[in-house]
């Protein structure tokens, strides 16, 4: 089963990488794109067949490893 | 003969590879803003190291829409001798000068040392003063340079003898100990097909100087003082192939 | 409105708001009451430190700038000086020690550019609890990380620096960071606000709610348009600085510039108070002109916010568009908020009515100043009592045993190699550094002239502890000494005091004590201080840190290709002990990391005869009598014996003296194999020099001895003729390069 | 309205951050994952208001800028 975890900044915290993307976009002729955010994504290959069990074991490791809970959040979804 | 030195925002090495051509070659330099449309009369180009934009997205992906770019690839479709050191090689691949991309080093850590690349072609305007074979002490500073050419890329990279450094071992030998980043085939730097156009990832400017631990950055820019002065558009470079063995041991 | 709660949230007693009364003529509003709580804290005033502060050294010929300004600044010849400081950032690494540290470097390196210099190396100063302890390897990872994210970008060399390991700094580990530049002596920049009409400019990074403290926290209670929820965390934004960087010191070199000075701590309500306080002047500005990220900014939040890369200038009248012309280059915005006036007030207004008005002496000058009570720890005692006979080993040595025990202090991670780590930084960028990471001090050449500049950070805490005077002391001398092997004649010295808390008599004792050894030192070196940082409050759970007086002293080596390093060069070298050992195991890397106690006093110290051995070993090398200095301390003589075999994979000889300082010879041994006599330097020379360099010792009146030879692949000492140590050097190498690097093995395949 | 571009590498480019992390995730026992693969995720702010056209704007920004077509492929959501 694939789990999908996206991990970004949390709302609060300053993203100069997303920033510095905007201003290039900006420059580049892009000026309807007012904001840009970056973030991690991460595709897991999980053994669990289970959706919910997935769902969670997804979830524990973004807890614990993929995401910085000091400044990130995160998202799973399971397909 | 002028070196122009592109200074990309960001750039952070854009002054020791003026200090290399001015005070150690001394030869003309100038420095050369991104946000210019013309190179004025360099006789040859570097785009050197540092952080262009702060390589936020991907390194060298947002240097390459430079207003600088244009008169670059005018310069090199001319045949003008352009080097790409660390970040100037992946703006150089980001901007398709050159084939293939970086990715992370393989154990995700930026890394600084002294380290060793053997000389695989000496028919480029960067290293026609070089043996062919000859193993330099150059040092490299990065956390993205680890090459990486799909398997057609790569085959034709080969074939066309267009890699002109692999990382090696102090005695030459290509294997993959002496690997700093986990780049294919041991890349440290290639050329075009055209052979004018050199990105590499070790920083021959920081190899000048016998007070900073060594010289042997030195045959790199004086090759292309060389070429220069030879008034070789590189095409015509003598293409007596090199000799060194085009596939490394692995 | 502002009750004892407001008060505490604000970290302001009550007899301090009493006085904010007292200036004001009235109450402050909440507004005024966030800009004098974040002025008087104890991180912007140094209220506890600074009568003891005042003691230090700070004057010398070469002083061109001594504390007070952003940084401190030593004439280095040539019409140049260097302008160095230190600094710390030890909670926010904590709390996230990648953005911790980078914002560290950042904060660090805007001090040095303010000052018209462009900086050109940086050092830095780690301590962490044991590295196998829950939780060091992730917080040493990221504080590396974050330290070479900041600083690779930019583009400043790390050239050296310090790590150690200590259960004492599980709870709150310490990241402190150095930054050195060079200027044009007479081009030095100052932070002050003067002539009347002035504009007041604003450039770099918006504003934004972060960095707002949460003790100085605005509440929605007091002000009903703040957010409940702010990070604590600073995202560092190296690239933005990269382009402040350039862009500044090109504006410097116009004459449009009439000061300028970075938003550090404090932010946009320190920057403006003190550069109207230092020019005698007063500043006033909008804040609804201040470039803001998020919106419903309150002027609380604006003037409070520490958001990182900005900078505040003051500008000749009609230079404006020069100035501004310069920024735009670089793709920054300058941003006229206000301008300098003449009353010596603070003013800020929000969309042209007076939000906050207060005199900046009252905020700077005046601010509050205690003489916290000072009481020796009762505890002190036992820890300086060491039973020698008491510890737990053989009485009859063996060459396996003090093999072993070599080899495991060699792999102690605070001996070990710190290679997994500078390798991580560019050490070459800029190409000026002549002595890389890992050989001794940094050393880098100045450009455009032969000189070079050399320095170094120490400090040995567990000395600190267990005598925080003494420690001080050493902390100084050893940084002086690393400095002095290179070559370098120290010139100035910069500290950084991180302490606990120091309302409690005994922290208060130890760092009036160390101030007072520092000074000592600093005086009798003749090396004056001229800046530095003070780092409080750093415990968890009530329990302290060791006292950790970081010093970074700065040096000049008029012939760059002069420097040594550590490394032996060669076979058949003589070696030479400059001065004398005399077993001294008080609080040695031995006791703690063979036998795991912290004990004793810290080894004796004559300020005297360490002037004479630094001036010896400056003339040797100038002199290219030696070809390789290490100085001797962490882990003694064996260890920095080994330390010059290391990389050269050039063996040693070596015959040494007995001590005595038991009654059973192993514990001998170890004294003179291990223990950390001060004052010693190994150093190599050739054998034809040897008669010129025991010449130059004698006339110095250093102890000098021969003591062995370089060559072949082992490490042999002898002690009164019998043999103690024999080891492979490459076997001696292995657990000391790998110490560090091995619990981070991560290798792809 | 708000694009989301997903960029990974490609399937044949090894991804050395994401072999990491599998390879920690294991040694912290997590043995039902079997590969992880790590990508950046982006989030637009767009002044579009038709999701027609704001795909169509996500996408050329994602093809020009935020995706390398060497290593990388991107997919992208309108919301
Ligand atoms: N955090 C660090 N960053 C850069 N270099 C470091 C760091 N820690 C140690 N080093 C380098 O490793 C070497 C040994 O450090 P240390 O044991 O503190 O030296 P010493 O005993 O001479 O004071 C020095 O050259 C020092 O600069
Ligand atoms: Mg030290």
């Amino acid at each position: 089963m694939r789990a999908r975890v996206y991990v970004t900044l949390k709302p609060s915290v300053f993203d100069p990488q997303g920033r510095t993307i905007a201003e290039a976009l900006h420059s580049l002729g892009y000026a309807n794109v007012d904001d840009v955010r970056q973030g991690k994504y991460f595709e897991l290959d999980l053994q669990t067949t289970e959706v919910d069990a997935a769902k969670a074991l997804a979830a524990e490791v973004a807890d614990k490893v993929l995401a910085n809970p000091v400044i990130e959040s995160y998202r799973v979804e399971v397909e | 003969m002028t070196f122009g030195v592109v200074v990309f925002p960001g750039s952070n090495c854009d002054h020791d590879a003026y200090h290399a051509a001015t005070q150690v070659l001394g030869e003309r330099a100038e420095l050369v803003w991104h946000k210019d449309t013309s190179l004025h009369d360099a006789d040859v180009v570097i785009l050197p190291g540092g952080f262009a934009h702060g390589d936020y997205l991907r390194t060298g992906a947002m240097a390459r829409f430079s207003p600088i770019m244009p008169a670059i690839k005018a310069f090199a479709d001319r045949g003008g001798p352009v080097l790409g050191i660390c970040n100037g090689f992946q703006i150089l691949l980001e901007s398709g000068l050159l084939p293939g991309a970086m990715l992370r080093n393989r154990e995700l850590k930026y890394r600084c040392e002294h380290l060793y690349i053997r000389v695989e072609q000496t028919d480029t305007p960067f290293s026609r003063r070089a043996q062919a074979g000859q193993v330099l002490r150059i040092p490299i500073g990065h956390g993205e340079g680890n090459y990486y050419a799909d398997a057609d890329v790569l085959s034709r990279l080969e074939s066309n003898r267009q890699v002109v450094f692999r990382y090696c071992s102090p005695s030459g030998q290509v294997d993959d100990a002496a690997n700093p980043n986990g780049s294919v085939h041991n890349v440290a730097g290639i050329c075009n097909q055209r052979r004018n156009v050199v990105g590499m990832m070790p920083h021959p400017e920081r190899a000048c100087e016998r007070l900073l631990g060594g010289t042997d950055g030195l045959v790199i820019l004086q090759s292309v003082v060389d070429a220069v002065a030879a008034g070789a558009n590189p095409a015509d470079v003598a293409t007596t192939s090199s000799t060194a063995s085009t596939s490394p041991t692995r | 409105m502002i009750d004892a709660t407001v008060l505490e949230r604000h970290g302001v007693t009550p007899d301090e708001y009493h006085r904010i009364v007292g200036f004001l003529g009235r109450e402050p509003n909440i507004t005024e009451l966030g800009i004098f709580s974040v002025m008087w804290s104890e991180h912007c005033s140094y209220k506890s430190s600074r009568v003891h502060l005042r003691t230090l050294p700070t004057e010398g010929p070469q002083v061109v700038q001594g504390p007070g300004e952003n940084a401190g600044a030593v004439d280095i010849g040539n019409g140049l000086a260097a302008v160095f400081k230190i600094e710390s950032h030890n909670h926010p690494s904590f709390i996230e020690p990648y953005q911790g540290a980078a914002t560290g470097v950042g904060g660090i390196i805007r001090d040095i550019f303010t000052m018209g210099a462009r900086p050109i190396g940086l050092l830095n100063s780690l301590r962490f609890g044991a590295l196998d302890a829950p939780g060091t390897k992730r917080l040493l990872e990221g504080v590396v990380a974050g330290i070479a994210g900041y600083g690779n970008s930019i583009g400043i060399p790390t050239v050296g620096g310090e790590v150690a390991f200590d259960p004492c700094y599980a709870g709150n580990p310490l990241v402190n960071v150095f930054c050195i530049g060079i200027a044009k002596t007479s081009d030095i920049i100052k932070g002050v606000a003067s002539g009347v009409g002035n504009p007041v400019y604003y450039v770099g990074a918006k504003t934004g709610r972060d960095g707002i403290h949460g003790a100085t926290m605005a509440s929605a209670e007091f002000d009903e348009r703040s957010a409940e929820k702010r990070p604590a965390v600073q995202v560092g934004d190296p690239f933005m600085e990269k382009l402040l960087l350039e862009a500044c010191l090109e504006v410097m070199q116009t004459d449009a510039l009439i000061g300028i000075q970075d938003m550090g701590a404090a932010g946009l309500t320190c920057s403006t108070t003190e550069m109207g306080s230092r020019g005698g002047a007063g500043v006033e500005i909008d804040v609804s002109h201040v470039p803001q990220r998020e919106t419903g900014m309150t002027p609380y939040e604006i003037m409070l916010s520490e958001s990182q890369e900005r900078m505040l200038l003051v500008v000749k009248k009609g230079c404006e568009a020069e100035v501004e012309r310069i920024f735009e280059k670089w793709d920054l915005h300058a941003v006229r908020i206000g301008e300098v006036t003449a009353d010596g007030m603070l003013r800020v207004k929000e969309r042209g009515a007076v939000v906050a008005e207060i005199p900046n002496r009252a905020l700077t000058d005046e601010a509050p100043v205690y003489r916290r009570p000072t009481e020796r720890p009762a505890s002190l005692e036992t820890a300086q009592t060491l039973d020698l006979e008491a510890l737990p080993i053989a009485s009859a040595p063996d060459v396996a045993t003090t093999n072993r025990v070599l080899l495991l202090i060699l792999g102690s991670p605070s001996i070990a190699s710190k290679r997994w780590i500078y390798r991580q930084y560019d050490h070459m960028v800029q190409t000026n550094t002549v002595v890389l990471p890992g050989m001794g001090a940094g050393v880098l050449r100045v450009k455009g002239t032969d000189a070079a500049l050399a320095m170094s950070v120490d400090c040995n805490s567990r000395y600190c502890y267990l005598d925080p005077r003494l420690g001080a002391m050493h902390a100084l001398a050893e940084a002086a000494r690393n400095v002095a092997c290179a070559g370098a004649r120290p010139l100035g010295a910069t500290n950084c005091l991180n302490f606990g808390n120091p309302e409690k008599p005994a922290i208060m004792w130890q760092f009036a004590q160390a101030v007072e050894g520092l000074g000592s030192a600093c005086r009798a070196l003749s090396i004056p201080i001229t800046g530095g940082n003070v780092s409080l409050y750093n415990e968890t759970d009530g329990k302290a840190i060791f006292p950790t007086p970081v010093v970074g002293v700065v040096g000049l080596l008029p012939h760059a290709d002069r420097a040594l390093g550590r490394r032996f060069v060669g076979p058949d070298d003589a070696i030479v002990l400059l001065g004398e050992g005399h077993g001294e195991l008080g609080g040695s890397e031995y006791l703690a990391t063979v036998h795991g106690i912290v004990k004793g006093t810290p080894p004796s110290l004559d300020l005297d005869k360490e002037r004479a051995l630094q001036t010896l070993i400056v003339g040797l090398a100038d002199s290219r009598l030696v070809r390789s200095a290490h100085d001797c301390s962490d882990g003694g003589l064996a260890v920095a014996l080994a330390e010059c075999c290391f990389d050269a994979r050039v063996g040693a000889d070596v015959q040494i003296d007995g001590v005595r300082v038991s009654s059973r010879d192993t514990i001998n041994d170890a004294g003179a194999l291990f223990g950390e006599s001060a004052s010693r330097i190994v150093v190599s020379a050739r054998a034809s020099d040897v008669p010129a360099v025991l010449a130059r010792a004698t006339a110095a009146g250093v102890p000098a001895r021969v003591i062995g030879n370089t060559g072949g692949g082992r490490l042999r000492i002898a002690i009164g003729g019998r043999t103690a140590v024999d080891l492979q050097v490459e076997e001696a190498e292995r657990p000391w390069a790998s110490a560090i690097a091995d619990r981070f093995t991560q290798r792809v395949a």
